[in-house]
């Protein structure tokens, strides 16, 4: 199978994108985000879970949440370009809700065969879910898992868990002998102990996660398998929200440097400041390009899924390294302020940065893709 | 079926087929002589003879010109060049060699010349009889283009030019020159005009055509010398003081900004071409030893690789979103990078190139055992003619900063 | 027998034995409280009353303002400061809080105030009793530090202050401020003059200090506001209408590029104190577990790691080299590069290490798990208060390219 | 024992700097270098060898090829600070002549023991060499040289040889059963057969020779060590002539943006040229800086010195790329030419930037110093 030209971007998705995006521009300004999440700017502070409960239950109700939810099970079997262009209008607004987290769980459920299928019908029916994998020392990959299981009961801790103080479940990567399971539990059971991190990023929330001989659904022994099979989807939706993060940096900065004057130019006169940001421009582009194209074959050529996905994180996750240096460093002191909100963005894209794997790691794994192949 | 036919229309549908029928029993036979990386280098008469063989067996096949009027030797359909693109590409036939032709001085000729100009030039321009170069720069004009000197002194119906251009690729084998010209002293850009030029029979008698050496040791491009050269004003293209306005349709379509599709034809492998995609690094990277295994085994240069593989994958998923208007924001935000795009990315794989040979990146044509036969040295040496000629990479991010962020400009 | 000694004059070696010997007797206690990475970013009174402690003594034993004259508290003694420095940094002693006196007043008051000025105010700067700030930018003069609006109005013998200043580290500590203010709105650079003004003294009566947080989360700098603010004409430094002349003294010792030897001292290591160079680098990596090993064997971190310690290296080693005259083509070429590297040196570090803490760098200060306690996103964000603040590096690659390379002003 | 502040460098070697740039700014203008090396352009061009030995000699005369050899041997045994002077200024030159091969091989020879005493003093004596040590494939550790040795004969074959066409001996590292050795031999002995290489760079010459159970004198059975204890300095006076040749770079290009106007202005004043240039003058300084710690290192701090040298050559070898690449694109269409002298710079440039390791490998040696040790 090979990829159509345009992505296959329907005019269902180009729709829904810019419901997206209306919907994040009426009722969730940049000002709305600032006064909720950076109330308290000590460093030291404890951490919070801040994000508008009620929004994101317009959210539901819109039925985003369920995109990836297959047909059978009650959702909307949604191309993967058009979830794309809905995260990235999420990334653009840095609308803390568990919409990626759900969406990623989705994708692994969806992904490991009728055991899934109870999950599934219950994110169709409005749960939200995280995705609890990573160890201690921050491995993507899930075979690294430090949660063990046996006999339905799971214990451990998983690290670096994304929206955990906002998601009803949890899918747990845990190994139970030589197997690599899935397991499927009420964030609120007993014996699950979720402690918040003191993070940088104010527009998340992320947390360890103690599980102590908590009973779980085992969803599949086939974890692996599920993972290998929905990471380009979640890699690609977290190359989106990056996009679209990059794009309000841009935006932004360039706003701003076309107004601020000194020596009597605008600041987007001088070149050290023009080209650069004409290089975050370029960079984002690419990595936009990417995404659909990643997204595209995720849909229509899952052989090469992995590459693009790889390939898209690659370029999201350095270009968003170099959007927020530059989007600081052209806002002057102003900038460097914690009453600028582009300390937000720049907070959220250092978090993203890392999450998933940063550009190096996706590149690893690229080149045993495309180099040892070719040997 | 191809994905891309789903979205033919039926005129293009059947086109399309024509197009590559025709080209399955019409491929060209393997050239006699080596090719260069890229038409702007061809060098020899023999190069030259092949190419335009096959470019006068492509537009008398219909792949040439199609999106133009019949009247000035096109076929007159709508948005086919495209498909007949496409189709050449994949079949990977050879290129065309009246590049310059193609994508610049037809639309230019087109949008803004005579109809009886129109008729008389395009049709040989699409066949490849005709060769042509641009006369844009000057030594004292480069990126500041608007201050051209070559001047076109008016004599009743005739203009005389005297000045000097460089860097104008193909003069050696070309008919015709689509030239800017200085037609008053008194106002800059409004003292610009614009005129095509005949090269060929003019030479020794008004033009002097010379080679310049590159700094890789080949010649392909040269100065040409303007001494009162007597052209007839029907030459000109649109209205006298127009030329600035008329050079930017050019520019446009050299940046592949403008509305008509150039003829692209291209991709030939044979044994002496030399890709130069991130795939040839790979290849390379196999085939050279380093600390007990290959360089292919280095993490460093793996990851450099994948950089280049990423960059060129991300410019071919950017030339198909630009076709998608629900993922655009701004229509010349791609189309504006492509010049700037091809050019590092092209300095960035042979400079990679270089990086993986290691102490053999100092072998060059001339060395038996150089990889590559020496192409990727020479390569990354002409990488900075991409990234000078045709406006530099620093002016190139000047116009996306400026036509696509609103910024204030440089100059 | 240390080589710097060999060089030493008779008088600096006695005074290079006496300083060591002081030192080595009068070591500072660890400090009671975590003390930040650098002195402008002091918070509490605790921190603040610890390191004034430590200035006032070492003033006391001769090492703050060795070469300035005895009349205005120093010791008149001759390129002896640098021995100071020299003896303080290998013994790693506390930083000096009062870094904007030191680096930027006290020069600039020393070339440019009245006598009866300098014999008043010098003495306790030196001793760190008063704490100095720094009044230039303000929302509209950043880079375009002469566009400064903050007015002062002739009233007889004295001068009206309004107006509005940002970025004032130290502001809510210090005694004194200097200042860059607008005497005339009718001409640019002409219109500045400069002043020290009484901050402390004056505060809710014509001075409001307003701390401003940073993106960290810390405060430490503020804005100032001036509200009818009187002072003296006798607190103006140099001529009316001079102050851009006298701002050029100041911020020349502000790069190390003046001609007075800042006094300096630092690089105690405690329990909470946290270093930024490569070495840090190096034992993060070796404590950062990846990939079934630790981040120290991953080959591109091993590779970016050692840039960093090779850029650390070369300033070290420039730092040397500005002091042998046949290696030195421009006298400047190398000063006016100090604070450029030193910004970006920090930045790179503390931007590497948290590529290399990974997942991990998403922790902060609060978190127990923070590798570091978290120190890394906090200095990383910081340094952009170095690329930022006096004079951006565009700002100071402007400079250099003028200044060294005989450029024309890009403004 | 401690480096000096000021590198050792004396008033002696000041002198001899000063003189050496005297030299060839009054016997040896780059117009000159451009018609002695670059009267053919065809890329397929026969390997030729280019140089003027009659001003070779004139520098024999002063004593500058035997600078490295030992008072002992007949030679000056200037301090390494005071050479690496030297060869700046003849890399500022691009002088074609066999002085720092004949530096390298009496450094090698100078760490070899009384064996080497004869091969010194007839480098003393006038003498010059080259080393012969690097294999097929470009190998940097003279562990892999593919010449052996039996019986004080040599047969193999040594690539990558620097000036093979202009020296009288070759310094040759073979194998010898379980035993690394160092081979003297005269360059036009029986069975020495040197083929110049075709290279892109005009101002060097470059060969493989071919040893054809050739009689050489083995100086030394412990090649290994006398290469370790020589390479610093190797490095050094290597990293030393990219910084003269990138000062070159430097010179130029800012003299012609001066000068050249487009749009009204000189191209200086436009950032995208400025900084970069600024930035090359940067990475300039970080190199001669360290190339001159590094030569002290090898003179006060011998401990230090390898250390020192692979900071001084990876800083050389990436500031050799990056400056050559900003002269050709700053001098624009004419810098693109072949009559412009920048083309010749930029090749020797990009030459060195190879020789003796290039950026990445320095920084993987000096990894195992500071990382590996720290463990």
């Amino acid at each position: 199978m090979t990829q159509p030209d345009d992505f296959g971007f329907t005019e269902e998705a180009a729709l829904l994108k810019e419901s997206a995006r209306k919907f994040f521009s009426e009722h969730f300004s940049v000002d709305k985000l600032h006064t909720m999440v950076a109330a308290d700017p000590t460093p030291e502070r404890a951490p919070e879970v801040n994000w508008d409960a009620a929004l994101w239950q317009q959210m539901v109700d819109l039925g985003w949440s369920l995109l990836a939810v297959p047909e059978e099970q009650g959702g909307v079997g949604m191309p993967l370009v058009g979830v794309a262009g809905l995260v990235e209008e999420l990334g653009r607004a840095a609308f803390p809700c568990p919409l990626l987290s759900t969406l990623s769980a989705s994708y692994v459920l969806a992904a490991s065969g009728d055991g899934a299928h109870q999950a599934l019908e219950e994110i169709a029916a409005g749960e939200t879910a995280a995705l609890a994998m990573v160890n201690a020392s921050g491995s993507w990959s899930p075979a690294d898992t430090s949660v063990s299981a046996s006999g339905g009961r799971i214990s451990g801790t998983a690290w670096y868990v994304q929206d955990a103080g906002k998601v009803s479940r949890l899918l747990v990567c845990a190994r139970a002998g030589d197997k690599l399971g899935l397991y499927w539990v009420a964030a609120d059971a007993a014996g699950v102990e979720i402690t918040q991190d003191g993070i940088v990023d104010p527009t998340r929330d992320q947390a360890h996660i103690q599980f102590s001989d908590v009973e779980a659904v085992c969803v599949s022994e086939q974890a692996g398998e599920a993972f290998a099979a929905a990471m380009p989807a979640i890699w690609t939706l977290h190359a989106a929200d990056m996009v679209g993060a990059g794009e309000w940096q841009l935006q932004t900065t360039v706003e701003y440097v076309n107004q601020r004057q000194q020596f009597d130019k605008p600041l987007g006169f001088f070149q050290a400041v023009k080209h650069p940001l004409v290089n975050v421009m370029i960079d984002i582009d690419e990595a936009k390009s990417l995404v659909y194209a990643s997204a595209c074959a995720v849909d229509c050529e899952p052989d090469k899924a992995a590459q693009y996905a790889h390939m898209a994180q690659a370029s999201a996750s350095d270009m968003a390294g170099f959007a927020s240096s530059r989007s600081v460093q052209y806002h002057g002191g102003i900038g460097f302020t914690w009453e600028c909100y582009v300390h937000l963005f720049f907070k959220r894209q250092k978090h993203s940065q890392m999450l998933w794997g940063d550009g190096p790691w996706h590149r690893a794994r690229l080149a045993e893709i495309l180099i040892d192949s070719a040997a | 079926m191809a994905d891309e036919q789903l979205k033919d229309t039926p005129e293009q549908a059947e086109f399309r087929q024509r197009a590559r029928a025709w080209i399955e029993d019409n491929r060209p036979a393997e050239p006699p002589v080596r090719l260069p990386q890229t038409p702007l280098e061809i060098m020899t008469p023999e190069q030259m003879d092949y190419l335009q063989a096959w470019q006068k067996a492509a537009y008398d096949a219909g792949l040439v010109g199609c999106d133009y009027p019949e009247a000035v030797g096109g076929r007159g359909m709508t948005d086919c060049q495209r498909i007949a693109n496409e189709e050449m590409m994949r079949a990977r036939t050879p290129y065309f060699p009246n590049v310059i032709g193609l994508g610049m001085a037809a639309p230019t000729v087109f949008y803004h010349g005579q109809e009886a100009l129109k008729e008389r030039l395009l049709p040989r321009l699409f066949s490849g009889e005709d060769i042509w170069c641009q006369g844009f720069s000057e030594p004292g004009a480069g990126s500041d283009l608007a201050s051209v000197q070559t001047f076109a002194e008016r004599k009743g119906d005739k203009w005389v030019i005297n000045g000097h251009k460089v860097w104008t690729s193909l003069a050696h084998f070309a008919e015709w020159m689509i030239i800017l010209l200085r037609t008053d002293k008194s106002v800059k850009h409004d003292g610009l005009s614009y005129f095509v030029v005949p090269i060929r029979s003019a030479l020794g008698n008004g033009v002097t055509v010379r080679p310049l050496i590159k700094m890789t040791g080949e010649t392909g491009f040269n100065e040409v010398i303007f001494e009162d050269l007597e052209v007839d004003d029907s030459f000109r293209l649109d209205e006298l003081g127009k030329g600035w306005q008329v050079a930017m349709t050019t520019l446009a379509h050299e940046r592949g900004a403008g509305e008509l599709v150039t003829p692209r034809s291209g991709g030939m492998v044979n044994k002496s071409s030399h890709s130069t995609s991130a795939s040839a690094l790979i290849k390379l990277a196999h085939a050279t030893a380093r600390n007990g295994g290959t360089a292919a085994d280095d993490p460093l240069l793996r990851d450099r690789i994948m950089q280049q593989a990423i960059h060129e994958a991300g410019f071919a998923a950017s030339q198909r979103r630009s076709r998608v208007p629900a993922l655009l924001d701004h229509p010349m935000r791609l189309p504006l990078q492509n010049k700037l795009l091809m050019s590092e990315i092209s300095q960035g794989t042979s400079g990679l190139a270089m990086d993986i040979e290691g102490a053999a990146s100092s072998l060059y044509l001339g060395d038996a055992n150089a990889p590559d036969g020496g192409q990727w040295p020479m390569a990354y040496m002409n990488s900075f003619g991409f990234t000078i000629a045709a406006g530099t990479s620093e002016v190139q991010r000047n116009i996306l900063g400026e036509r696509v962020l609103g910024m204030a400009k440089s100059k």
